[in-house]
């Protein structure tokens, strides 16, 4: 599974794109934020506000309870600011 | 139906003209530039820089292009947005939309560039003199959205 | 504030351009242009004479600009409109509107629009397969006019 | 006073501009209608509709119950059709 973070996340966590086997027992994007913010101060750092976590799934739009398997490109960024 | 996603500047007039002959039967063309300020809410901006999700920002802005050509009936439509850096006064993104009628072009217009602002996967970061800050998402921007339904 | 009221035709990325440059605070800059379109309700057309009334034209098109800057927090804007004999795809007429924020740029730019197509001493000749004949006022434009009030 | 036509006026009364003076009795613009609809049968024609009729006092778009006087500047035109 790859993993991307973009703006303050990627700043916080301090990383752009990882690739990871996907735990056991996660099964949604809820049970990926619980697992990476367990990973270590940078990770729970910047995933402390779920209010303002935006997660797309294969580069879609989803919310916390979309499902993630092996394989799917996950990326956690702030709300848009584009335009 | 163009999108294009650029680190390079664009030439607005000739994308107008363009988006203008794509049918013999364009009666309007409306258009937006959104440009860097130098200053936001009292707070002075030196620069801007844009980051973006490459693959998901181009099928994301394809997809939303498409709905507006099933929502108006419209002749071409045109989205070109930049990322990196940029300075006040430099063009950050354009849409263009042709019509047979005014209304349709002036809707579709405001309702991509309302989807852009809090839709599309970029995200600034404003040179300030107190550092670097990302550009926080605004309410009114999302209530901008809203207003054109799911 | 600029308004032209001319024959000759206009370089709409230059306009843009110019008043985009207005102020080191425009975040945002609509336009609109009006284009000869080859047909209208399955008539074909082959040009279109627009007659004006030299002085009131200028006059009021001032008005009217005049009125969107008191409405909006505009930095600049423009109106350009054409008159005499143009054929399909030329450009009739060019409305820019900037701002710090898009949202006032694209209603007043809008709001002008709507008052061109009903208050400005403009009337419209068009040449079809079936002789010239004066376009008629429509219902739909006194709407969109009255959308604004008084 | 100076009377200027536009667009099927123009054609019809087939006249574009014209210098009056102004008959004693006519006050407003529509004595001033009446006073040009009798004419003749350009003028008759032309005028017959009335509710196709707008009506510029010196360059300002006024009602038909609008005063007019020496000197002014009226101009005759149907429904405008700009933009």
């Amino acid at each position: 599974m790859k993993i991307l973070y973009f703006a303050h996340f990627r700043e916080r966590a301090n990383i752009a794109e990882e690739d990871i086997v996907l735990p056991k027992g996660v099964e949604d994007v809820n049970g990926l934020l619980d697992w990476l913010a367990a990973r270590g101060e940078g990770y729970a750092d910047a995933f402390a506000d779920r209010d303002h976590i935006r997660v797309a799934v294969n580069q879609e739009h989803v919310e916390f309870d979309a499902a993630v398997k092996d394989g799917d490109e996950v990326a956690f960024f702030p709300p848009m600011t584009g335009g | 139906m163009t999108i294009r996603v650029q680190a390079e500047d664009f030439d607005t007039g000739a994308e107008i003209a363009k988006i203008s002959a794509s049918s013999s039967n364009v009666g309007g063309v409306c258009s937006f530039v959104g440009l860097v300020r130098d200053a936001d809410e009292d707070k002075s901006i030196t620069a801007m820089t844009l980051e973006h999700y490459p693959g998901m920002t181009e099928k994301q802005l394809a997809k939303i292009e498409a709905e507006a050509h099933q929502r108006w009936p419209l002749d071409d439509s045109l989205i070109i947005h930049r990322y990196g850096r940029l300075e006040p006064g430099e063009q950050i993104v354009l849409v263009v939309t042709a019509s047979a009628h005014r209304k349709a072009a002036f809707e579709a217009c405001e309702f991509l560039i309302d989807w852009l602002k809090t839709k599309a996967p970029f995200w600034k970061s404003e040179e300030t003199p107190d550092g670097n800050t990302w550009v926080e998402a605004k309410a009114t921007d999302d209530d901008a959205a809203e207003k054109w339904g799911k």
